[in-house]
């Protein structure tokens, strides 16, 4: 499909092919570092039983944190489980995230204009879309956008999404991380299309694919979407083609399905090397400076780590006390029965 | 103060809504230049626009799941599925989203939205539009269920509906759409959810029912009263989720016997939780076992059996019959 | 989209675009002459209360019959509600069209390669992708086809069918009758793209557009794509564009969303006077044979609805009998208790 | 014969099935080249081919509504859902086609066809990997619904399920998947669907319970046995649907108390049509009210809160105390 040629915005070897703002790309980099370190972490705590089952970014750093930066504040990111990176980004405290990988809450944060994390996956495509419509009735100049991956593409929700944001034209962006795999599927058994951006035409409705391991070109695709969107000029649905370097989750196993031959090529083109690179060859990037910003990482992830093990159990009211606005007298007899119990 | 029937107090309240809440939108499938298959949106789109009536693709899943998006943006949205056995495409919405986003976010958001479904026999429709499907929805935490049998409350529970911080399924029984006309108010009045109804009191027996069901059960309570002088009590249920679990329990603490009446199967049906719960609250009252009177464990008939499948008076009858005869 | 242009054998005149079989057009013309005449029928006998809600294929005769004549009798025809031509023509007895009319079945008869018609929108295309991968696995050349409308495109399992069967390429087809409408809301609201047949692109698979009221098109274009399913060369999605000339079902008035005038210029294309004109130019009918086959229509139909209303009432039991092959004792149970209920 | 966790009787199970009869396939996400996420396909592909172990595109809908398809064409589908919370999507399938084409089609095609899903909590897993969602799935006539407590039952289950011409869910407990290892035949055997088991008999009170819950209740009768000498029956449901109504009277017959113990929540759950069903069998010989011991009525928490949500030892046999301390 010669129709949907893959932006890109530097070389695998890091050297710019257009402009960007240089300054962000700084930002961006440290970020993805950040992440790097963030899902490191996380995955050694896992390993000592300290947080539950959790899905790493490791390789899609590029897409998780510059399609973020890409975005306002007063834009809605309605994320799935592997988008912490584009979380913090958008404002959710690493608190926050450290909570959710270890099963204490849903990810979420007042204040903060992001959906909880989505498990099932692709239904949250559509609240993204009614998130645009509401942004559009109430002349918001914002958007809404949605993170999936090339599994989502197949399921039933992430066609009605596109399908009601092409017939509404409301500001709304599929962001969908083509990482090469849903858990054991390789793309090509995915679907029988040779891109995922060309399901675009389905809807009538523009599609994008960009190289997403380079973060700038997926800063640019995102923003210039963005403001056609803003702009009243509908929806995109943007294929970011990445590698998913490291497991699924912690439950996973991938030398299962794939060999490490696969996996060293893609890791050769590791989005925060050829960020690092670009941002050496620009003078903006030292090896001192790199290190200062791994340590800096880990010890901001130590410390909040530190301050989320410190909170101690969770209470058992906490489970019963959201359900509803309003409790219903049967809720509040079962958690005061529940109260009772723990007090035993 | 004027007389309405169901069809037309829904349409006058949604109006009333629309005008008195600028943050309310409606969508659905043939709601807008339609009106609506049963007309409740009748004109609604003349009135206010099309971006606040919404004709919507065909696609369930959607027109709930960007109901949610819409409700979580500040909209309040009002759903219509066309019929009740076209909301099962949108049932992972319901379970996986709509009831769960204010536990999810620690109460930070919420599903302020309703859904309203005409359900139930009695318009010889193609298969798969006369399921009970309530027995799916009251099952799903986070979720409430309502089900009016009178206009005036179809209106007293709509409003409370939409003005519900959490989701509501407003299920509207087909066969009383347009059945008779009462008095309904013109005022904003609500049915507070959570609450039933006594439609009748009664010493003897309670017949705790809901829906298309309440006419049959008030005419098999006039029968009964007539030929036997048995003194009935009827229940509306009315707010299935939640359930008011003490005037169900009063009721049947004070007459100790209880029918159950619903047009859903029974297996699984909603009348096993009404049962259950019946039971815990009045079980050392109770002179006989409850009897359950519903539609049969089979899929919904082509409509030339409908009549066979839907409870009428003398199966509710026979069924009171049989709890008064215990002891 | 010049890519989907729409394919014609005959104009609008009936002159002949290419070759096709001239007694076989025939056979399609007779069909569709007793379609019509059915439907006829069967709207006369809804205003009289002796059939339920009823959904006539006024205008859309050509895409049905014609579509079936290209099927073999081996063939799975997957259809919905409103495709009582297609399914006659596949072998369902005129008695059982009106058995289901009349909320007496669900329009099934044993040893006919269909379904019975599928309510729930876009569901069915799932059975015939499965249908079709059954065929496959056990080397029976034939295929499975799904009927649907404009509206079933909009649903999430019309892209999940899509997409399986894309992936599998299994021997199935869409046929897809973009009739201009779903109940009330035009084809322009159902969806944001130019066409329906370039939603194939969505799934790597081949999409052809058909004229649905030229009869012999939707034969040829339906037995190409047949015979390349059968190849194995993967399934076709087909939209074939025509016009539903009459109103949804019985409980439908078109009036409150369509101008006179849209319904006047459509059913100007009547496909029936279209293949009348063809069939007359090519010297195969005449007026007086056709004036034969329309009492010969007449009259089946009629005795059909003869024997049919001659068969008294339902019983009580067959609303148990077939919940499942061995009835558990609860439902024996309701059973027995329905059946005294009955003799009451 | 030899020793089996339930994962190894499953995969088994599969293998000599699908060596027994070639008509059978397996369907779902990950089963094949990944064995599946807890390894219950492990090898099957490499075994069977890449026709007959098919890893689909992700989407539960397709995967059930294709799986009718080819039960319809002759083939013998199992799919695998990958955890039951992702059922969800293909609830319309199974409501409106599925469970209905049998009686649609006048007893002419039927779906035979088999869903295996994984259920409940237990393994620290995000959100909806722990749903026990078995409510939804009880209420559908034409359908069947099964529940393993233990590797043997979980192929006698299995294989019934297989030849069994009607569709069938198979609820496999995820906490029981690892848990231990017993004695698993060789052979081809059935556990005929509707049939309950009584996992060990008692005179004073039955146990009415299925699936992860079996172990804790047989916890809790060997707690009180030895506390108070109180004689504990357990009855495993393990079909819920049929359900075998004759078995679990009895039981309650004899013993005149009941505790219903499951992890899906209270409200709507499954325990509510078994305290309908025992209550209608066995009303006058009661000595004390059914007590539900369940999950609460609030979506599957976060797993920190996991050890609150589902019933443990001590809650059941709290609950057991309560209606032994009754009369
Ligand atoms: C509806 C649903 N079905 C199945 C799952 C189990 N599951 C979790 S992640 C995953 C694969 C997703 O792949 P993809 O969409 O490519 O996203 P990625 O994990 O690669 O980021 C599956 C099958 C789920 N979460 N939701
Ligand atoms: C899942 C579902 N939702 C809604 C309906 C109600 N309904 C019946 S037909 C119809 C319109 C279908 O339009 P289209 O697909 O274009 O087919 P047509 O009727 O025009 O042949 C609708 C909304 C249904 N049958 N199934
Ligand atoms: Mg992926
Ligand atoms: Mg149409």
């Amino acid at each position: 499909m010669n129709q949907y040629p893959v932006v890109r915005v530097m070389d695998v070897e890091g050297t710019l092919a257009f402009s960007s703002s240089l300054e962000t790309a700084l930002h961006i980099y440290q970020d993805m570092i950040l992440l790097r370190a963030f899902d490191e972490k996380t995955l050694t705590l896992q390993r000592q039983g300290r947080v539950g089952t959790f899905a790493p970014s490791l390789g899609q750093e590029a897409a998780e944190i510059a399609s973020a930066y890409a975005l306002d504040r007063q834009d809605w990111m309605v994320p799935s489980y592997r988008d912490h990176g584009a979380l913090y980004v958008h404002g959710l405290p690493l608190d926050h995230v450290i909570l959710f990988a270890m099963g204490r809450s849903g990810s979420y944060a007042a204040g903060v204009r992001a959906l909880p994390s989505s498990i099932p996956i692709a239904t949250h495509l559509l609240h993204a879309v009614g998130l645009a419509y509401a942004l559009k009735q109430q002349a918001e100049p914002a958007i809404a956008m949605a993170y999936f991956g090339d599994g989502a593409t197949s399921e039933g929700d992430f066609h009605e999404a596109l399908n009601f944001a092409g017939v509404w034209q409301v500001p709304v962006l599929f962001f969908c991380q083509n990482n090469g795999w849903a858990i054991s599927t390789p793309v090509h058994r995915q679907t029988h299309s040779e891109t995922l951006a060309q399901k675009a035409e389905a809807y009538g409705i523009a599609g994008v694919r960009v190289d997403g391991n380079d973060a700038l070109a997926v800063y640019e695709v995102v923003r210039q979407a963005r403001e056609k969107a803003i702009q009243g000029h509908g929806p995109t649905l943007i294929e970011a083609v990445t590698y998913r370097a490291g497991p699924h989750t912690t439950a996973d196993d991938p030398t299962r399905y794939r060999t490490s031959n696969e996996v060293n090529i893609h890791t050769a083109q590791d989005p925060i090397r050829r960020l690092g690179e670009f941002l050496i060859q620009q003078g903006l990037l030292t090896k001192t400076l790199k290190e200062q910003m791994m340590r800096d990482s880990k010890e901001r992830i130590n410390e909040a780590v530190g301050r989320v093990e410190a909170q101690g159990a969770v209470m058992v009211g906490d489970m019963f006390r959201h359900v509803y606005q309003t409790l219903p007298t049967r809720i509040q007899r079962q958690w005061h029965e529940w109260e009772d119990r723990s007090h035993e | 103060m004027s007389e309405k029937n169901m069809v037309e107090a829904l349409h006058d309240t949604l109006s009333q809504m629309m005008q008195h809440d600028p943050r309310l939108v409606l969508l659905g499938e043939d709601i807008g230049v339609n009106g609506g298959v049963f007309r409740v949106t009748d004109q609604l789109l003349t009135q206010f626009g099309s971006d606040r009536v919404i004709d919507t693709p065909l696609a369930e899943s959607a027109i709930v799941g960007t109901a949610l998006g819409m409700a979580i943006g500040g909209l309040r949205p009002v759903c219509e599925i066309q019929f009740l056995g076209f909301l099962y495409p949108a049932l992972d919405q319901l379970i996986s989203h709509v009831s769960r986003i204010r536990a999810r976010s620690a109460g930070a958001l919420g599903a302020a939205l309703v859904i309203r479904a005409p359900f139930g026999g009695g318009i010889r429709a193609p298969e798969q539009h006369a399921d009970s499907a309530e027995g799916y929805l009251t099952t799903i935490p986070g979720l409430k269920v309502a089900i009016p049998s009178s206009p005036a409350d179809a209106k007293g529970l709509l409003i409370a509906a939409i003005e519900d911080e959490d989701p509501v399924v407003l299920l509207e029984p087909i066969r009383l759409y347009r059945l008779g006309r009462e008095e309904v108010p013109d005022t904003l009045y609500r049915v507070p959810l959570g609450t039933a109804r006594i439609v009748q009191p009664g010493r003897d027996v309670s017949v705790i029912t809901y829906g298309a069901m309440v006419p049959l059960a008030r005419a098999a309570a006039t029968q009964l009263q007539q030929r036997y002088g048995w003194d009935v009590e009827i229940v509306d249920v009315r707010s299935l989720s939640p359930l008011d679990e003490e005037t169900l329990g009063q009721s049947v603490r004070k007459t100790g016997r209880a029918v159950i009446v619903h047009e859903a199967p029974l297996t699984g049906g909603f009348g096993a939780e009404i049962l259950a719960t019946v039971t815990e609250q009045a079980f050392w009252w109770l002179k006989a076992p409850i009897v359950r009177v519903t539609g049969p464990d089979v899929p919904f008939p082509p409509y030339a059996w409908e009549d066979w499948y839907v409870p009428n008076v003398s199966r509710i009858a026979h069924a009171i019959g049989q709890v008064m005869a215990e002891e």
